[in-house]
């Protein structure tokens, strides 16, 4: 059996012992069997890629059953493992099993347990699928799969009406997506007769020029194809447009934030780019709306990440706007850069949604922002921990020296974009930079908001909840009641004291800041040096000229990333350390600019009023008028009402009366007969 | 010889009348209470007859060989075929009526006697070839069954029924002969070979509204709209026995008259009448089933639905060719079948008191009560609806298909579609034995006869009947061959 | 002599006028019943004028039979009149639709 | 063949069962009933095992020559075989959805029951026009009986509707049948199917079959009255009606429409393609505002039947083994959400969706399958629902992107619509204390639910299964459709010059395009 | 000439009289204008040499069906004076419909015309015969060829004999019929009896 096999399908196994079998074997059992095989999965996955890292591995398929055969249209269910897959291997089962011990810590009081772990065993399954894909069909099963595990996974806590909702909303939004992608996937096997990936991409280049026609107009075809598949990646990847679910995704427990929204899944959509990169390299213009996309997500998601409250919205719409970054890099060509940003990026990422679980965990599940501070000194270890991710995003680190995970590949997008030196690409590369800035803003308010100042906890309801349930505990193991307000203490800390959270948590925590320190430097040179076409071996569109490109840019935009990062910082300090009410003050001046932005552009309340309520209205108007109204009136009920009608007119001419019967049968005869001499 | 030999294509006439004349003798000495003697040995005689008649059928028998008094009548397959349901028909009424009328004591030994002469009437007219034995086979008939609509004549309906049939059916006669006269005076002759060699001749417009009021008056009898004014009426006052009657018999008799008149005798220009005939049908399609709507007399509904039937009836005959007058006699058979499994239900609806029950209202819940008769009666409204696969599918099924082979496609479609219409009422039926709340009425024992003649009947019209497809074809095959054999 | 065409306009006439009698009338069935008999005589007119210009006697013999048998028809007619006289009591024609619809 | 009349027995054996229902008591009748359904699944089984992948077209052939006019002719392909294997399949189920839930009157229900899969497998194994025509009628009367004795409240308009409607639909198809049949001198339904009917004829013939499939499918805007039986059906009523009876529609098209009269097919695509579109959207919306689940799942049968009729009319196999396969797949899946909508309608007497929600909290198990299920329906890949749409969707955007585009955004409204329904009765808090008192399914509920649910997960792994028998008779219907294959508007053209290095290297690919080009201007 | 005269006076009695009876409002009225009509038509009669039908109407008709009419009318007792008068609510239609029918009658079949009838010819089978007198030959024709029919118009008139005491005749109960089997079998000895009644007490007979 090859090791692949196992990698996939031992979550798929673990999933089903845990989700179907745990009434029979327990609780823990369930726990212990999920994590167990995603640990397994995650070593075999290192030694898959090892190989790839020291190029003596080459890419292969592991066939495993037919799936469908019709007509030309054939693919199955295989394995494709090469530097690309070996990549996201990697990150995918290393964030996985992390998180999956994370969870152990964080939902210990969940009765839910089993399913949870089987949920989250069952998306690393389909995200493995997902990337192993050796055609687009499979891929999509994968995409949808991780569509299905990202849905389960947020309306986890099913009882919460919003987690509900926004699980909801997750999927549908994901799904318009993927009717760009079923559509991609229908032009590529017209055009090609395939859907198996290397086929596709081999063919690609034969079919630049070529034109095609699509909804009545003609287009150049592999511009069609591609944007029609990117349209797909938008949607996973919440790119601007379709990213109204991630911040809404954030009801899901703050594990399956870490894994599934930061990490893993929403760089699916980047996966799929960078995989089919040959076929986008053949489209300047898909190329172009890519990086404009990437950059315009990058920009608004940062802009809306500054006023957010909610610790993991925050990081959502930092993690929307990273995503950003990855697909501009993609579009401006350095696929290499965009991997390698996903790659790092897995890794910070979720070492700050696990950090700001291990907040939310002490701060009993408190999640505003508002009501933090302080906590520095109480849970010491996470704060060092999101110390590390917050220096990773920001992006830390002296050029040429060294610097945390985000300061390489970030730097390397940006100068990309910069190198590749059209007009566009120069714009993204802008944009770039004032996003640089905005995330060093907003990732140092998140922390100072949280660790540093006072505490600001008593005005927290969930705050009072947990003390107010202790005491009501207390009251009754005691037996008698303390009613003074011992708990009402006057340091803002409500009486309530946070505790660092245990070591499955914590763990965790560290070996992920390894990574975000440390996994920029140890692999940018394999990833994006000037060497990386052996690294990927074909794997992607790997360009070695872009690369080169990349190391004459001028010094000033070498540094700008590093400057934006600083400025960032000090801003931030000023108005949350140095000079507390300036935000107030800022944001009462430039109010609606606040307002927009807090509202994330009213992007839900726009699609609120342009897509559901019309297709809610819509749906009652074709029903109640369309279906009972009109078909139903005129159709079925007013043919029988004609009947009727006509019935009763053919019962009143039968009178009784003879002399009536007689009249008839006389109108027959005369009319017989004036038919005769009309004829 | 000859004398004799039309005696002998004449026999069964001859022999329903003399033991018409000899049961009536009988009637006389035994008075009324010999009624169900005399009833029992009409039947005999109908017996007697049919078997007198089936070689003619089996052995499709036709052309001159048959022709009896001077070609005045015909005892070809045709004849044979029409008597056969006839026989049948008048049978059943007579098995069916003793106990009907029993309970109201108005049982008389003239009633079978009545039937016996109707019988006679109406094989006259199935085998008729002449004008005036045309009219005298009718007239026998229709006097008769004047009388028998009348029979309960302490009934108001029943008298009502009677006077209405009377008064309608004497002008009918009336438009029939004036039409018979002007036929005559403009061809010469009253023989069907007479007129319809004279009508090979270019026509005279005295002559086209001669066929006009032949056709007229026949349409009466057949009750085909806008001649069916009576219909509802007759059959609901008639007593039910009597509305068997005039459900299969006289309908068989006057189709098959229709059929030979106008297939035959004006079958040399049937542009004359085939638009004619055409409208008619779909007329009688479309208000049989708009007037059974909203009826709440079992039998009267029954009346709307023959009136219904006879428009698809009539588009066989619009085919104005042999297959489509096999299908039309295709048709008529399964329809005798179903009226008789439709009336016999009927009658066997009987409240407490063992009073009929003819509201449709009262049958409601009839499948919890009376199961067996509700699924019966189910049946027979499935087969009229003409719902595969109960057999009464089968009759549309031919006479479309001759229709289409016709190339009356649209007549077909309107036809077809209109029969959904029809469907309507009788689905209404059934939706009041099956899905209303039980009312309790129907009660009543129903007698040994009654509960064979409608097992047999329904079996007939069931799934089972497609069996009898290949022989009922082939009979139907030989009488159509006869009709159009041209001596 | 007189030719065909009178006879034939005697009889339409007469014939429209039995159909008439039988429609307009809403005072007496028995009148119906005359209107049927004026009906049969148009037709009797008819056959008999035809058999003679066709001389062909069959028209005659039509006629006879037309005659015997409107005889046994008004018998008939008149009987169920009688008892319908008998159970309701008038013979008006507005009076007989007990049944319709 | 083997010559022994497995066909003319599966007919049978049900219709004995019928007779013996109707004589026996409720206990009594249900079993016979179960064990007729068996009988007949094993048939079934038997009958799919002796079917030979890739023999002759016609299998297992019966003729008897015992009527005047049409013939006792049956016989299978590979799409009547699998038909009648999920009839065979679903029965036994609906016998068991039955079970408690019927209590008047139960064995005229197990006799209609069994009559209607005589009558089902009659449709789909009648080789003879007329045979198969009044099988095909004769499914209204029990169908009648079973939505008018056994339903809800407004089961009168229910069977009313549902009678009328499909009746007026089918009796136009049969003049067509008798034109064609007179046209031929045959009712021998393979030799039709190879017939060249006249252009100008095939209209008027493909439009009266339309009538027919259409309200019987049902294509809009002829489905109104697929809710309102649904929702009055008794719960295996609607899971008969949805899992078969809308299949026949399907069927004929299939068998009927598209092979004999091709020219006119292609000719009525359009409108097809607008009906279809017309449906998947506006059918979509309004199963969005439903407050009743029953109405909701009916409505969502409407749309799914819409990319059905798309993918039949994109002459390609892709669309048409995409159609069979939603066809398959919808049955298996409408079916089972009828039947989880019965196991709480059977608990709470109501379809009200707002009497329920939370039921994830006491009843996990059902929790589960109604989401496997949901998920099947929404077309998620890896359950059944998937596999045809795809194939369907990808076999029409040969033909027109306007048609896939459409019809795919199916996909998201049926996201919406089924997950909106999850959400309100799974998901949420318990409000009514009678739903939260509800117990979990019950041994015969998981007992119906386990084959359902593995069906559903192997047609949408492993397809393959459901597509080997067809293959070769979608491939001749193929072959038969090529001679009208209307022209797709992708319409692809290469780049004058091609780049040189490009052509060099991939001249495989190359190969592809050109065929992909090939397949484009035809 | 005179033929002309008698065919135009009975002419116009047989359509002046039928129309009476039809607009009479007393019945008898309109059974004595029936017979007039009947009498007239046998005029016509006897003008094409139809002599034996001609009396054949006078004496069935007028002396059989007219009496049997008036004898109707009279038994049934009707009040006249409450005889609804008047036409029914559509009579213009009616009457309209009724006149349309005449016109195509009458012009359809070109009767308006002098010599436009195209009578058709009789194949002779039937033609008067030379020398026979009109009764003589129709007794020929009636009692060979037209014996079935002969006969079966017998049935007819015992139907309707048959019908007319089915339907009319009473079983009255308050009169007493003779039991002419009782009054033969009837002996001395049973009609009188010799009874000893004892004083006071009577007899019961």
């Amino acid at each position: 059996m090859h090791p692949i096999q196992l990698i996939v399908f031992l979550p798929l196994l673990a999933a089903l012992v845990a989700g179907l079998g745990a009434r029979l074997i327990g609780k823990v059992p369930a726990k212990l069997v999920t994590t167990g095989a995603l640990f397994a999965s995650c070593a075999l996955s290192w030694m898959t890629f090892l190989p790839f890292l020291s190029g003596s591995a080459e890419a292969s398929v592991v066939p495993v059953l037919q799936w469908v055969r019709s007509g030309d249209l054939d693919f199955s269910w295989a394995l494709r493992v090469d530097t690309l897959t070996a990549v996201m291997l990697v990150v995918i089962t290393s964030v996985s099993a992390l998180v999956h011990l994370y969870s152990w810590g964080y939902m210990d009081e969940d009765p839910d347990q089993p399913r949870f772990f089987a949920y989250l065993s069952l998306f690393t399954f389909a995200m493995l699928m997902l990337v192993t894909a050796d055609n687009l069909v499979q891929m999509f099963f994968g995409w949808e799969g991780v569509g299905l595990a990202s849905y389960l996974l947020i309306g986890f806590w099913f009882r919460k009406p919003s987690a509900n909702a926004a699980a909801m909303k997750a999927f549908v939004v994901n799904r318009v997506g993927d009717l760009g992608f079923m559509m991609g996937i229908f032009g590529t096997f017209l055009v090609f007769g395939t859907v198996s990936i290397p086929a596709i991409l081999a063919a690609a280049p034969g079919m630049a020029g070529s034109t095609i026609g699509f909804l009545g107009y003609r287009f150049d075809t592999m511009t069609v194809l591609c944007i029609l598949l990117f349209i797909g990646a938008m949607g996973k990847s919440a790119q601007l447009g379709l990213h109204t679910w991630l911040p809404d995704a954030m009801e899901g427990p703050t594990p399956v934030s870490a894994l599934i929204h930061a990490a893993t899944m929403v760089t699916a959509g980047v996966f799929m780019v960078c995989r089919l990169s040959p076929m986008f390299e053949t489209s300047p213009v898909a190329l172009s709306f890519v990086t404009a996309v990437g950059a315009a997500t990058c920009f608004f998601a940062a802009t809306v990440g500054t006023t957010q409250t909610d610790i993991k919205r925050v990081i959502a719409y930092s993690t929307c706007s990273q995503l950003g970054y990855m697909f501009f890099a993609a579009g401006v060509g350095a696929y290499g850069a965009a991997m390698f940003h996903l790659f790092t990026h897995a890794f910070f990422k979720a070492l700050l949604f696990l950090g700001a679980g291990s907040v939310i965990h002490a701060m009993h599940h408190e999640q505003d922002m508002r009501y933090y501070g302080g906590l520095r000194k109480h849970i010491p270890l996470t704060f060092w921990a999101m110390m590390m991710g917050t220096l990773a995003i920001t992006g830390v680190g002296i050029v040429d020296v060294a610097g945390f995970a985000g300061f390489y590949s970030k730097d390397a997008i940006l100068e990309a974009a910069y190198a590749r030196g059209t007009g566009l690409s120069q714009m993204a590369f802008f944009v770039g930079i004032f996003a640089a800035l905005l995330t060093s803003f907003y990732s140092w308010r998140l922390m100072f908001l949280t660790f540093w100042g006072k505490p600001r906890w008593e005005q927290s309801e969930h705050i009072q909840h947990a003390v107010h349930d202790a005491h009501g505990h207390d009251d009754h193991a005691h037996g008698h009641g303390d009613h003074g307000h011992g708990h009402a203490s006057h340091d803002g800390t409500a009486g309530y004291h946070p505790h660092e959270s245990p070591i499955s948590m914590l763990l965790p925590l560290a070996l992920l800041s390894v990574g975000a320190v440390l996994a920029g430097f140890v692999f940018h040179h394999a990833f994006i040096s000037e060497g990386g076409g052996e690294f990927w071996k074909g794997s992607l569109a790997f360009s070695e000229h872009l690369i080169h490109a990349m190391h004459e840019v001028p010094e000033w935009v070498k540094w700008a990333p590093f400057g934006v990062m600083l400025t960032g910082l000090v801003i931030a300090y000023v108005a949350y350390i140095a000079n507390p009410g300036l935000p107030a003050a800022f944001t009462g001046a430039v109010g609606p600019l606040y307002r927009f932005l807090l509202n994330k552009w009213y992007f839900d309340e726009l699609y609120t009023a342009v897509f559901i309520r019309p297709a809610m209205a819509l749906g009652r108007v074709f029903w109640k008028v369309g279906d009972i109204g009109i078909i139903d009136r005129f159709g079925p009920n007013g043919a029988a009402a004609l009947v009727a009608r006509s019935s009763r007119i053919a019962v009143r001419l039968q009178s009784g009366y003879l002399n009536s019967y007689a009249l008839v049968m006389l109108v027959g005869l005369v009319g017989a007969v004036s038919w005769v001499i009309a004829r | 010889m000859e004398l004799l030999r039309s005696l002998a294509i004449t026999g069964t006439e001859e022999v329903l009348s003399i033991s018409g004349l000899i049961l009536l003798l009988a009637a006389a000495w035994g008075g009324d209470k010999a009624s169900r003697v005399i009833s029992i040995a009409a039947v005999a005689v109908l017996t007697v007859c049919a078997v007198l008649t089936a070689p003619a059928l089996c052995g499709a028998a036709m052309g001159p060989a048959v022709s009896a008094w001077g070609g005045q009548f015909s005892g070809d397959a045709f004849a044979a075929f029409g008597k056969l349901l006839v026989y049948a028909g008048a049978a059943v009424t007579l098995i069916v009526a003793p106990a009907f009328f029993e309970r109201s004591g108005a049982m008389r030994a003239e009633f079978p006697l009545l039937v016996l002469f109707a019988a006679m009437g109406m094989g006259m007219m199935v085998s008729a070839t002449d004008m005036l034995s045309l009219y005298i086979g009718l007239e026998l008939n229709s006097l008769a069954a004047y009388v028998l609509a009348a029979f309960l004549r302490s009934d108001e309906r029943s008298a009502e029924a009677g006077l209405k049939y009377f008064v309608l059916g004497s002008l009918a006669s009336g438009i029939l002969l004036y039409g018979i006269s002007l036929i005559y005076g403009f061809t010469g002759s009253t023989s069907f070979a007479g007129i319809h060699a004279a009508l090979a001749e270019p026509l005279s417009m005295g002559v086209t509204f001669g066929v006009v009021f032949v056709l007229a008056g026949l349409a009466f009898k057949i009750s085909a709209a806008p001649f069916h004014m009576w219909t509802p009426d007759v059959y609901e006052g008639a007593p039910t026995p009597v509305t068997t009657f005039f459900a299969t018999a006289p309908k068989v008799a006057a189709l098959g008259l229709l059929m030979r008149v106008s297939l035959f005798a004006f079958g040399a220009q049937p542009g004359v009448w085939q638009q004619i005939v055409i409208f008619v049908a779909l007329l009688s399609i479309v208000i049989g089933a708009l007037g059974a709507i909203g009826q709440d007399n079992i039998k009267r509904l029954l009346a709307y639905s023959s009136i219904n039937n006879v428009g698809f009836m009539l588009i066989g005959l619009a085919c104005t060719n042999q297959a489509g007058a096999a299908a039309m006699l295709v048709y008529l058979a399964i329809y005798v079948a179903m009226s008789v499994a439709g009336f016999v239900a009927v009658l066997m609806l009987k409240d407490a008191d063992g009073a009929q029950v003819e509201s449709i209202a009262a049958m409601a819940g009839l499948s919890k009560t009376r199961p067996g008769l509700a699924l019966a009666l189910a049946m027979v409204m499935f087969s009229l609806a003409g719902i595969p696969p109960l057999f009464g599918f089968w009759g549309k099924f031919v006479v479309f298909q001759a229709a289409v082979q016709a190339n009356l496609l649209s007549l077909a479609a309107i036809g077809i579609a209109a029969s959904v219409i029809g469907a309507f009422y009788y689905i209404k039926v059934v939706k009041v034995m099956y899905f209303d709340e039980a009312v309790d009425v129907v009660q009543g024992q129903s007698d040994l006869a009654q509960r064979v003649l409608l097992f047999v009947s329904v079996v007939a019209i069931s799934p089972l009947g497609y069996l009898l497809t290949k022989q009922l074809g082939v009979l139907a095959g030989h009488a159509a061959a006869a009709l159009f054999h041209i001596a | 002599m007189i030719g065909i065409e009178h006879y034939v306009v005697v009889s339409s006439i007469l014939f429209v006028l039995g159909v008439l009698g039988i429609f307009l009338n809403r005072k007496n069935v028995i009148i119906i019943l005359m209107s049927i008999e004026l009906i049969l005589l148009a037709v009797n007119i008819n056959f008999v004028a035809f058999s003679a210009f066709l001389h062909d006697l069959v028209g005659q013999i039509f006629a006879m039979f037309v005659l015997t048998v409107a005889a046994g028809e008004a018998a008939i007619g008149l009987a169920i009149l009688v008892i319908y006289f008998r159970g309701r009591g008038t013979i008006a024609v507005d009076d007989v639709n007990r049944m319709k619809g | 063949m083997s010559g022994f009349p497995i066909l003319s027995l599966m007919l049978l054996v049900p219709l004995v069962g019928a007779v013996a229902c109707l004589l026996a008591n409720r206990e009594a009748a249900r079993m016979i009933a179960l064990v007729a359904t068996l009988v007949d699944l094993v048939l079934g089984a038997v009958l799919w095992s002796r079917y030979q992948i890739g023999g002759p077209q016609w299998q297992f052939q019966e003729h008897a020559s015992v009527f005047a006019g049409f013939e006792w002719k049956l016989g299978i392909d590979g799409i009547a075989l699998l038909l009648i294997a999920l009839t065979v399949f679903l029965m036994p189920v609906c016998i068991g959805a039955s079970w408690n839930a019927i209590e008047k009157r139960a064995g005229e229900y197990y006799a209609n029951f069994l009559v209607m899969e005589t009558l089902m497998i009659g449709v789909f194994s009648a080789q003879d026009l007329f045979l198969f025509y009044i099988m095909f009628e004769a499914g209204l009367i029990p169908m009648y009986l079973i939505i008018g004795i056994w339903g809800g409240a407004d089961r009168i308009y229910a069977s009313y509707k549902f009678f009328l409607y499909t009746l007026l639909g089918s009796v136009l198809m049969l003049i067509a049948m008798m034109w064609m049949v007179n046209e031929a001198g045959t009712s021998d339904i393979p030799t039709l199917m190879a017939y060249n009917f006249p252009v100008h004829a095939q209209t008027w013939l493909w439009l009266a079959f339309f009538a027919s499939f259409a309200v019987k499918m049902p294509m809009w805007p002829t489905h109104t009255w697929l809710p309102d039986a649904h929702v009055q059906a008794p719960t295996a009523g609607s899971v008969i009606l949805a899992g078969v009876l809308l299949k026949m529609g399907g069927y004929g098209f299939i068998r009927f429409s598209l092979p004999m009269f091709p020219e006119a097919s292609a000719q009525f695509a359009p409108l097809i393609y607008g009906l279809s579109m017309a449906a998947v959207v506006i059918t979509s919306l309004i199963a969005l505002v439903q407050h009743d689940m029953k109405k909701l799942i009916a409505y969502s049968s409407v749309a799914h039947m819409g990319i059905v009729t798309v993918g039949l009319f994109a002459f390609n196999r892709q669309g048409l083994e995409g159609s069979m396969l939603i066809m398959l797949s919808h049955g298996l899946v409408a079916g089972a959400l009828f039947l989880a909508v019965g196991v709480i309608y059977d608990r709470l007497h109501t379809r009200e969706i707002d009497r329920y929600g939370g039921l994830a909290i006491n009843m996990p198990a059902y929790a589960l399958f109604f989401m496997l299920f949901t998920m099947a329906s929404v077309g998620l890949p890896g359950t059944s629902g998937f596999v045809g749409e795809f194939l369907s969707l990808m076999g029409v955007y040969a033909q027109s992107s306007w048609v896939a585009l459409v019809c795919t955004t199916g996909i998201i409204l049926g996201a919406a619509y089924m997950l909106y329904l999850y959400r309100r009765v799974v998901f949420g808090v318990q409000k009514h204390a009678d739903t939260a008192a509800m117990p979990d399914l019950d041994k015969r509920e998981w007992a119906m639910m386990i084959p359902l649910a593995a069906a559903v997960l192997w047609m949408g792994i492993f397809p393959e299964t459901f597509l080997a028998p067809m293959r070769k008779d979608i491939a001749a219907l193929d072959a038969r459709l090529a001679q009208a294959r209307p022209k797709g508007d992708a319409d692809l053209r290469l780049a004058a010059i091609p780049p040189a290095s490009a052509t060099h290297e991939h001249g495989d690919a190359m190969e592809h395009g050109s065929k992909a080009e090939h397949e484009g201007a035809r | 000439m005179i033929q002309a005269f008698a065919f135009y006076l009975f002419a116009s009695f047989v359509v002046a009289s039928g129309a009476i009876t039809i607009l009479a409002r007393n019945p008898v009225h309109s059974v004595l204008w029936l017979i007039l009509a009947f009498f007239n038509g046998a005029g016509l009669m006897v003008l094409v040499g139809a002599e034996f039908i001609a009396m054949l109407l006078v004496i069935v008709y007028v002396g059989a069906v007219a009496v049997l009419f008036l004898f109707v009318v009279m038994m049934l007792d009707i009040d006249f004076s409450e005889m609804r008068a008047g036409f029914i609510k559509n009579a213009p239609l009616g009457v309209m419909i009724a006149l349309v029918l005449l016109v195509e009658l009458v012009m359809g079949v070109g009767a308006w015309r002098t010599g436009a009838l195209q009578l058709g010819v009789a194949n002779g089978a039937s033609a008067t015969p030379e020398g026979l007198s009109n009764t003589a030959a129709i007794g020929a024709l009636l009692y060979t060829r037209y014996l079935f029919l002969f006969e079966a118009a017998g049935i007819i008139l015992l139907v309707a004999m048959i019908g007319a005491i089915v339907l009319t005749h009473r079983q009255r109960s308050d009169t007493r019929g003779q039991n002419v089997g009782r009054q033969i079998a009837r002996r001395p000895d049973e009609a009188t009896v010799n009874v000893k009644p004892a004083v006071g007490q009577g007899v019961t007979l």
